[in-house]
């Protein structure tokens, strides 16, 4: 390769750059199908299809919706304050979307002769960082509620504020036990500290590591995670029912769009974050040899029950969809094995399919547990999640000073 | 690189502390003040303080003021209206603060005449486990005190806010 | 160790059940804990005596420092040597006689708890005062009888003269306490250290003064002190009216114990005294002073307790007498045996005033002999005691002191030989008076309980045997040789000849010739109404003293000090805050603001006015 | 890179006079303003001026003790707020107002 365009990306500046536009591209693509995996699953678990008119099984429908989305009329209503109305959303997303900058995808890799990690930024205080943007994330919520001098968003913004103030504490809490275990704030060297097995077959992962394995704390973390993303059973500001639509009752169009942006680039962090801390962040599950065998394994089941379902078409375009799916799984599953693709995927890999399995969770709750009442949410977070939270840490405290 | 940050977070800063002053709605002041722990924050990193940065903005920006904002929209007051007083007040204090700034300014340039330029990345004994180290062992007293200042604050607080028992 | 200590707590135990809880509990209680504490001490006292005999050297034991200061180191040490453990016999032994008495006594009184609580506290200051091995521990016990003393004086509160008789005991004492507080600073500037030992030690390398100089100092403001404390020319106003205290009382505190602190403690400084000649001089001529001045002023009395007071101040006159001509131990055996002829005559003459219902004037009394006789055969032994009887108690002790007051100066043992006789005198006189003729009271006299003349009888005992009994110098001896050990048998009769004289002529002239007496008091005019008043002692001091001071206080430092300038000043300070705060709380306004603009300008101020200091600064540089 | 119009760095100093700017502007938003919740941010916002210069003295020493003054006024400053929000809504629900100039029964 030339050198000149070598140290051209390898200029701090320009690999940034490079890195987060593409980290911006699949995120945004990320975060807009996962809307309609959610409405996919979510109909399924309900006994319905979901959307299947937009493209093939409803695949181009995130697209479909972000055109409607972006081209309806931009309502803004007389009443509203209308620097705040506007700003509102805008910090909402800009706090959700600047989560993603610590964190890490992957094990420092090497493209081209350049060495990079799979991050945009390595911070010392990673975790801090987070910790702020998600305390900022309140100011979106609430401002948007009272902006919209409306008493439904009003209420919608003031529940909204007072849980995610009350659910911070455990979460806060429950983050610091697995940084006993790993000794630093920066999420990379947090995921770096759980690399390797124990007996063998056991991985390190926080959740399973001795002197103190964390499964509480995964719990409780997910837990205050699902209130701090104002999801189900924790969505309050936004109970149809009783707020009308919450805090963003007088939104319409792209600042509509904003807030569901924010909340699920909130999960999406929210479930980096928890496979950083607990899941062991890209490293696999199973020891060396087989964990790069079983991608390519699994891309190809997937794709050869594609060409099954193909030539057994239920509808009309099954038999041409189905099959064209299958070969573009068979195909990925052989890049799995090019050797110097394979240090940067399979721990992607990983990493992407232990935050799909954490997605799946919050939308598997949204689909089956009903909404908690207001007084019950903030006794459930001082009086359980709070002490147990405290209790919980003490007790990996002790652990790790007297076993470690 | 530093001397451009530095000027436009200071900006950010000024910019953002009259606006806390002029505004007419608390809310407005609030999330101006907001931005000028932001830019602090900003600031502290470049002057090393990765630590405080953070705590900045979680402890300030993302708890003390949001309980503002909760409690600005709690209470929904409204702008405030202006009195004649408060007219005489600002002619009066005005020089005042000007005076002072102006001689606090001239204390600074002379106490300091060669004080030292502010490079990132120059001092790095900020860091959580630097601020952790210092915290549990030579500030040990202090930080345990301060643990009872907040047992005091939130029992004050209870008592406080509650309802009045009949 | 021989826990010493426990000898003083066992009263102080006593006082706090007592205090306490006395009023809760019955008579038979408090009277058993208050026995029971003191007799435990005398028990406890004993015990560590035989343990600790022969006890050549002084037993010290320590137990904490008490004060340490710079070079001022004061540990609590209680410390026994021969002294000491006849001190403690004494105080004790006479001590459980007089409770047990006292009891009977007190039987019918108010307060009979309060009375035992401070008598109990009064033995543990007395204790303390016997075994401590410093001045300053000394002085606590000192104090400490002194505190007692005023309590007991003042028993009987709701009367006058008893309240008033309490304050007088208590102020004319401080005047003792402050020359003996001075001495104290002056032995600690001397010696660097307050302990007994030590000092004693340190005085006899020092040599003996000629002329005046810190020892004789030192040793003048301890007999201040002293003469405070045991009622010595010019302070023993008090005793006499402190009389006025139950009967027990006067037997225990103000005859037995308490006023022989003086004479112990200058005993204690012997060594001090013998190097200031100046001041044994001066003792001595206070004692015989003393003894003279009490023994007429005893003739002319007509309450029986007060010529026993007299009585008193004129035997620690002759004990001073012997301390100033260097007859320590000849002092000491004159302290045991008038405790206990004295104690006998006061509990006896508690005996007969308890048996006719406080009636205490002689003059209503009389023929006592059948109606009470085994008072009258206990005080019986006391007169024959005091007067000097061969043979008897008294006999000895003031035989020895007689007989080195001749060998220091003829002149003295004539007029002690004098007083000798005026003692027998008036003792005989006063038995005469009670015990012979006709009965001239109303009440129907009736004998004392056992529990009250068992205590007389073992009195009685001692006193007519005890100075056989107690050969003190002999026991003293270590401490004090004896230098002119010779008995003059010429002395001997002159002296038992004296005290028979005296009883012989009292029987003349109030029994074989009652008309007498007035005769010749009309005949002596004026002398006798000199003696009879006292020779106007008190209204001397009162006009010398106490009146100039009243009549200060009142116009110099009340009206003037107090009301004018104390008053002004105070009441200036007042109206000049209100008037400056009715100023200031214009500035009040309750506007936050405005608070908050002083601050800012009283910063803008200060910050101005460092810059310029800056500046100028900046400007030197 | 061409060169900028402005120095790479700044000395400490300019940290200090935004510092005493900020504390400046502290001070006037609390004599001229009339909530009380808005003179309470501006106590704030003094603290915050202050605890600049807590930081910037720190890099000057380079030592870490003016961070922990930071931190310990950062909590001062948040049980400060417990208490002040408190109070003022105890004060608003009895006086209907938060107007400093109308609270001012603490006098004479």
């Amino acid at each position: 390769m030339n050198p000149d365009l070598t140290s051209i990306l390898g200029n701090f500046y320009v690999l940034t750059l490079i890195k987060l536009a593409l980290v911006a591209f699949v995120l945004l693509t990320a975060l807009a199908y996962l809307q309609w995996i959610e409405r996919k699953v979510i109909a399924h678990i309900q006994l319905r299809v979901g959307p299947t008119r937009v493209g093939p099984h409803g695949l181009l429908q995130p697209l479909a919706d972000t055109i409607k989305l972006l081209t309806k009329e931009d309502l803004v209503p007389a009443h509203v304050n209308k620097f705040f109305y506007v700003l509102a959303p805008m910090m909402a997303v800009f706090f959700a979307l600047s989560a993603i900058a610590v964190i890490p995808f992957g094990p420092k890799i090497n493209i081209f002769g350049i060495e990079t990690y799979m991050q945009l930024s390595d911070l010392n205080i990673g975790l801090l960082y987070l910790l702020a943007l998600s305390g900022m994330g309140v100011y979106g919520i609430a401002l948007a509620g009272w902006s919209s001098n409306n008493k439904y968003s009003l209420i919608g913004g003031l529940r909204s504020s007072a849980q995610m103030i009350s659910y911070e504490l455990p979460l806060a809490l429950a983050i610091a036990s697995p940084l006993l275990l790993a000794g630093s704030l920066s999420l990379r060297e947090i995921a770096e500290s759980q690399a390797g097995f124990m007996l063998g077959f056991i991985p390190r992962w926080s959740i399973f590591q001795m002197p103190a394995p964390q499964i509480l704390a995964f719990v409780l973390f997910m837990i205050a995670g699902f209130a701090e993303t104002n999801r189900v059973p924790f969505d309050l500001p936004e109970a149809e029912n009783e707020l009308v639509a919450g805090f963003h009752t007088e939104y319409s169009s792209m600042k509509f769009a904003s807030f569901f942006m924010a909340e699920y680039a909130n999960m999406v962090t929210l479930c980096s974050v928890a496979t950083l801390l607990f899941l062991g962040g890209w490293y696999p599950l199973v020891p060396a040899p087989v964990d790069g065998f079983i991608p390519p394994l699994l891309l190809w089941a997937g794709g050869a029950m594609l060409i099954f379902h193909g030539l057994q078409p239920a509808r009309k375009w099954d038999k041409y969809t189905m099959p064209a799916f299958g070969a573009v799984f068979l195909l990925a599953g052989f890049a799995f094995l090019i050797p110097f693709l394979q240090p940067v995927l399979v721990p992607l890999f990983w990493f992407v399919s232990k935050v799909g399995i954490l997605l799946f969770l919050f939308i598997w709750v949204r689909a089956t547990l009903p909404r908690f009442r207001y007084d019950q949410l903030m006794r459930f977070a001082w009086a359980f999640m709070f002490p147990v939270s405290v209790v919980h840490l003490f007790a990996t405290a002790l652990l790790v000073a007297l076993l470690k | 690189m530093d001397a451009i940050l530095f000027f436009l977070f200071a900006a950010i800063a000024v910019v953002s502390a009259i606006n806390v002053v002029v505004q007419r709605h608390p809310i407005s002041s609030a999330l101006s003040l907001v931005g000028v722990m932001g830019s602090l924050a900003v600031l502290y990193l470049l002057l090393g303080a990765e630590f405080i940065a953070a705590a900045q903005m979680i402890v300030y920006a993302g708890a003390i003021m949001v309980l503002f904002v909760f409690v600005i929209m709690l209470l929904n007051t409204g702008a405030e209206q202006s009195s004649r007083k408060g007219k005489v007040l600002t002619i009066v204090a005005m020089p005042l603060l000007v005076i002072f700034l102006g001689v606090v300014s001239y204390i600074i340039q002379r106490g300091f005449p060669d004080s030292p330029l502010v490079k990132f990345g120059e001092f790095t004994g900020g860091g959580p486990k630097d601020v952790g180290m210092a915290l549990f062992t030579r500030y040990l007293l202090p930080f345990e005190v301060t643990s009872v200042l907040i047992l005091i604050a939130i029992i004050g607080a209870v008592v406080l806010a509650r309802k009045e028992m009949e | 160790m021989h826990h010493l200590w426990l000898i003083p707590f066992f009263p102080l135990a006593g006082f706090l059940v007592n205090g306490l809880f006395g009023k809760r509990l019955s008579k038979g209680a408090v009277g058993m804990v208050a026995i029971g504490s003191v007799v435990l001490s005398f028990l406890w006292a004993l015990k560590a005596l035989f343990g600790l005999a022969p006890l050549e050297t002084a037993h010290v034991e320590r137990y904490f420092t008490w004060i340490q200061s710079g070079s001022l180191v004061i540990p609590y040490e209680l410390a026994v040597d021969r002294l000491t453990a006849i001190m403690l016999m004494v105080v004790t032994g006479i001590g459980s006689l007089i409770h047990i008495y006292a009891t009977g006594y007190m039987h019918e009184e108010e307060g009979f708890y309060r009375f035992f609580a401070y008598l109990n506290l009064f033995m543990f200051f007395m204790l303390t005062l016997v075994l401590a091995n410093n001045y300053l521990l000394l002085f606590v016990g000192w104090e400490g009888v002194g505190l007692c003393s005023y309590l007991l004086i003042g028993f009987y509160f709701l009367k006058h003269s008893a309240s008033t008789a309490g304050n007088k005991a208590f102020i004319v004492n401080r005047i003792g306490d402050a020359g003996y507080s001075v001495a104290i600073f002056l032995i600690f500037l001397t010696f660097g250290t307050l302990d007994f030992p030590k000092v004693m030690e340190a005085a006899k390398a020092l040599p003996v003064e000629a002329s005046a100089g810190i020892l004789t100092a030192i040793c003048l403001l301890l007999l201040v002190g002293a003469t405070g404390k045991s009622a010595q020319v010019p302070l023993y106003v008090w005793l006499p009216d402190a009389m006025e205290g139950p009967t027990p009382v006067s037997a225990l505190i103000h005859a037995a114990t308490m006023v022989t602190a003086g004479v112990y403690m200058v005993t204690r400084s012997a060594a001090l005294f013998l190097h200031a000649p100046i001041a044994m001089e001066t003792v001595a001529w206070i004692g015989l002073a003393t003894a003279v001045m009490a023994a007429t002023i005893g003739i002319t009395q007509y309450d029986i307790k007060k010529v026993y007071a007299y009585s008193t101040v004129s035997q620690l006159g002759y004990m001073f007498l012997a301390l100033g001509v260097g007859a320590f131990s000849a002092g000491i055996w004159h302290v045991v045996t008038h405790a206990f002829f004295k104690a006998l005559l006061f509990l006896g003459a508690g005996s007969v005033i308890h048996a006719l219902h406080h009636e205490q004037d002689m003059r209503h009394m009389g023929g006592l002999r059948k109606k009470i006789p085994i008072t009258f055969a206990v005080l019986t032994c006391a007169w024959l005691a005091i007067s000097g009887v061969p043979f008897t108690s008294g006999w000895y002790s003031k035989e020895a002191i007689l007989g080195a007051v001749h060998h220091h100066s003829p002149l003295m043992y004539w007029i002690g030989v004098g007083t000798a006789a005026v003692t027998a005198f008036y003792v005989s006189r006063s038995m005469f008076m009670t015990f012979w003729g006709e009965y001239k009271g109303h009440a129907h006299p009736h004998e004392s309980p056992p529990v009250m003349w068992l205590p007389l009888a073992a009195l009685a005992v001692l006193s007519l045997a005890g100075g056989a009994l107690f050969n003190v110098p002999h026991i003293l001896e270590p401490m004090f040789p004896q230098g002119h050990g010779e008995h003059d048998f010429m002395l001997e009769v002159i002296g038992s000849g004296a005290g028979l004289l005296g009883i012989a002529l009292a029987y003349v002239m109030y029994v074989a010739n009652p008309g007498l007496p007035a005769s010749i008091a009309s005949s002596l005019g004026g002398v006798y109404r000199l003696v009879y008043n006292k020779y106007y002692v008190d209204e001397a001091y009162d006009a010398a003293v106490v009146r100039p001071i009243v009549n200060g206080s009142r116009t110099g430092l009340w009206q003037f000090a107090d009301v004018w300038l104390i008053d002004g000043m105070v009441n200036g300070a007042g109206s000049f805050a209100r008037w400056l705060g009715g100023g200031l709380r214009r500035l009040q306004s309750g506007s936050i603001r405005a608070y908050a603009a002083w601050v800012v300008a009283g910063a803008v101020i200060f910050i101005i006015a460092a810059g310029a200091i800056a500046g100028v600064q900046g400007g030197l540089r | 890179m061409p060169p900028l119009p402005v120095p790479a760095a700044v000395p400490l100093s300019y940290y200090l006079i935004l510092s005493a700017v900020l504390f400046a502007l502290g001070v006037a938003g609390f004599l001229f303003r009339r909530s009380l919740i808005t003179v309470f941010m501006s106590i704030e916002l003094m603290l915050n001026a202050v605890n600049l210069t807590f930081v910037a003295f720190s890099y000057q020493h380079k030592q870490v003790d003016g961070h922990l003054f930071t931190f310990f006024v950062m909590v001062v400053a948040a049980a400060e707020a417990a208490v002040g929000l408190a109070i003022i809504l105890t004060v608003y629900k009895n006086r209907g107002t938060l107007a400093v100039d109308e609270i001012d029964s603490l006098k004479l």
